[in-house]
């Protein structure tokens, strides 16, 4: 067994976890139970990236990666900022 | 595996559109975003992921809850 | 020349020292015509944003000098009680038994940028969230509670974080 | 010798991985939710990083890699704070188990 | 002296990097799955992160409206500049009219270079200005 079937195992089981953590977003009481499901979804989807970058051996592609981790922190903030009470965050 | 993350994309339009509550339809659409982008990496367009990434999930979720907030619609928190 | 100008001077080539650290990162390759584009665009976005990176107090607050290899240990320090009390988390998950509290505690750290390095390793470490830090009074979310009390639970989180970050922050 | 320690590495973020999301779903209020969230986000991916870069050696997508986590290092705490802050400033009050001690 | 914020440090010590990283993305656009509108979009993220941890006047003193105006209104006329330059030195409109040497590299680009960073900075500035004025309505 080497290493890149281990790399493609994790993938799949990173995809199925981030569909399987929809549920909280689908059916959260509150708000911020729905963010979290965001969150969660966008750092299991960030290492499924990172993951297929190095098993494919390509640095270019390590790009989409980084700003794909700086949109979902910028997405997080903006609706925690304008949502709910106003000035929430001030 | 991509027939099963297009049959995912589906099912989220369809959520997505029906669903009543406004702040669940936004972070579902960031969501669907964000698959998207999985989807065009896995097919090996990069160029078209990294639009996705920029525009679905960052700038247009931006967008949306703005045009949420100017209709004073409820939000529950 | 006075001492204002002078100070804007330093913040600015500061800002591009940082910045051009960042530019050899991104790219990883030693290509002169790369480097020259780094070097035009680092010191145009030093010139956009020196006031923002590097604010006009802040001097006084002790947020400019640190010891970088004691920055290297921390480091080490973080990721090691990440993964220790990672399964800590793990095992309270499998049985099933949490008793969160809200406790309150007050850190001694007095610059801006240590503070928020603090919070970030409190939220960084499984079992405890900051929920809010405002000026020098934190208050935390803790998954396992010991005891509430104010000044025993400050010593059972921040450890020895706070000593070495003490010890960073000159 | 260097493919085991790689397979410990993924193992490891494997088995955090499915326990946060365990936690995710199953405990009961926002913010233990968060706390099962954050050891998912953040020990997992940091150990499937390190996997990965164990695994490509000295080269170009390592220094990618490190540049990736040093980032990641800075924007998930700072993600999950402003989380936490949202839910404490909307005034969720936090749950308690019965009877515990005080 | 004024309070400790985390949201103020971080958004303070963090834009310059994503701003520079788009910049890096610009000129690296032909090389790596980068490009004008990709850059333009992250260097527009950086200044709405600004704006979303700091308010709108902090930030326009640093980025003042009447220059993000200009550079998204002559962005265009000198895009038009470089294809008349293929026209008269080149073969036809756009075409490329600088020597090509070494390639594989970043002067290797030639023409491309040069538009890719022209196209970044007018997208850029014309998202600035799109959130920048929703900003303004809201808070008023």
């Amino acid at each position: 067994m080497n290493t890149q079937a281990a790399f493609s195992v994790i993938i799949y089981l990173f995809i199925g976890s981030g569909v399987i953590s929809l549920y909280r977003v689908l059916s959260g009481p509150t708000a911020a139970d729905r963010l979290i499901g965001l969150n969660i979804i966008s750092a299991q989807i960030l290492a499924v990236l990172v993951l297929f970058a190095a098993m494919e051996n390509m640095h270019v592609y390590l790009d989409v990666a980084l700003v794909y981790d700086i949109f979902g922190f910028v997405g997080i903030l903006a609706i925690a900022r304008y949502t709910g009470k106003k000035e929430a965050l001030k | 595996m991509t027939t099963l993350l297009l049959a995912l994309h589906v099912l989220l339009a369809v959520i997505i559109l029906v669903s009543r509550n406004m702040l669940t339809a936004v972070i579902l659409l960031a969501v669907l975003s964000l698959f998207s982008s999985l989807l065009f990496f896995i097919l090996h367009a990069p160029d078209v992921a990294l639009t996705e990434a920029a525009v679905g999930a960052g700038v247009s979720t931006f967008l949306y809850i703005w045009i949420i907030r100017k209709t004073e619609m409820e939000i529950k928190p | 020349m006075n001492l204002a100008v002078k100070w804007k001077i330093t913040r600015i080539m500061l800002t591009s020292v940082y910045l051009f650290a960042g530019w050899m990162l991104f790219t990883g390759s030693l290509n002169p015509f790369s480097m020259v584009m780094g070097l035009f665009f680092s010191i145009l976005t030093a010139l956009l944003t020196y006031s923002l990176f590097i604010d006009e107090k802040e001097a006084e607050r002790r947020g400019l000098v640190f010891n970088i290899h004691i920055l290297v240990f921390y480091l080490l320090f973080l990721l090691f009680k990440m993964y220790a009390s990672s399964f800590a988390v793990l095992y309270n998950v499998i049985r099933g038994n949490i008793n969160p509290r809200v406790v309150h505690f007050r850190t001694r750290l007095k610059s801006d940028i240590a503070r928020v390095i603090l919070t970030n390793s409190i939220t960084l470490t499984p079992g405890t969230i900051t929920l809010s830090l405002d000026d020098d009074h934190l208050i935390v979310h803790w998954l396992e509670a010991k005891t509430t009390h104010s000044r025993y639970a400050g010593e059972l989180i921040k450890g020895k974080m706070e000593k070495i970050l003490k010890r960073i922050f000159v | 010798m260097t493919e085991w320690i790689v397979f410990a590495f993924l193992i490891l973020g494997a088995v955090f991985n499915l326990m946060g999301l365990l936690g995710v779903l199953i405990f009961p209020d926002p913010y233990t939710r968060l706390q099962a969230s954050s050891t998912c986000s953040t020990t997992s991916v940091m150990s499937v990083f390190i996997a990965a870069m164990i695994d490509s050696g000295i080269s170009a997508v390592t220094g990618k890699i490190l540049v990736i986590t040093l980032f990641f290092f800075i924007s998930s705490p700072v993600s999950a704070h402003i989380i936490a802050l949202y839910a404490w400033k909307n005034e969720i009050i936090p749950w308690r188990r019965k009877g515990g001690q005080e | 002296m004024k309070k400790t914020d985390i949201l103020d440090v971080v958004s303070r010590k963090l834009a310059p990097f994503i701003l520079l990283f788009g910049f890096y993305l610009l000129t690296y656009g032909h090389l790596s799955p980068g490009g004008g509108f990709q850059g333009g979009v992250t260097i527009a993220s950086a200044v709405i992160l600004l704006f979303l941890a700091k308010g709108t006047e902090r930030v326009l003193e640093v980025f003042p409206l009447k220059s993000v105006h200009y550079t998204e209104a002559y962005g265009f006329f000198a895009f038009l500049l470089t294809g008349i330059a293929g026209l008269v030195f080149g073969e036809g409109f756009l075409s490329s009219f600088l020597k090509v040497k070494g390639a594989g590299a970043i002067p290797g680009g030639g023409t491309i270079l040069l538009l890719n960073i022209i196209i970044g900075l007018k997208v850029g500035a014309g998202i600035t200005l799109i959130c920048y004025y929703l900003f303004k309505e809201r808070e008023e």
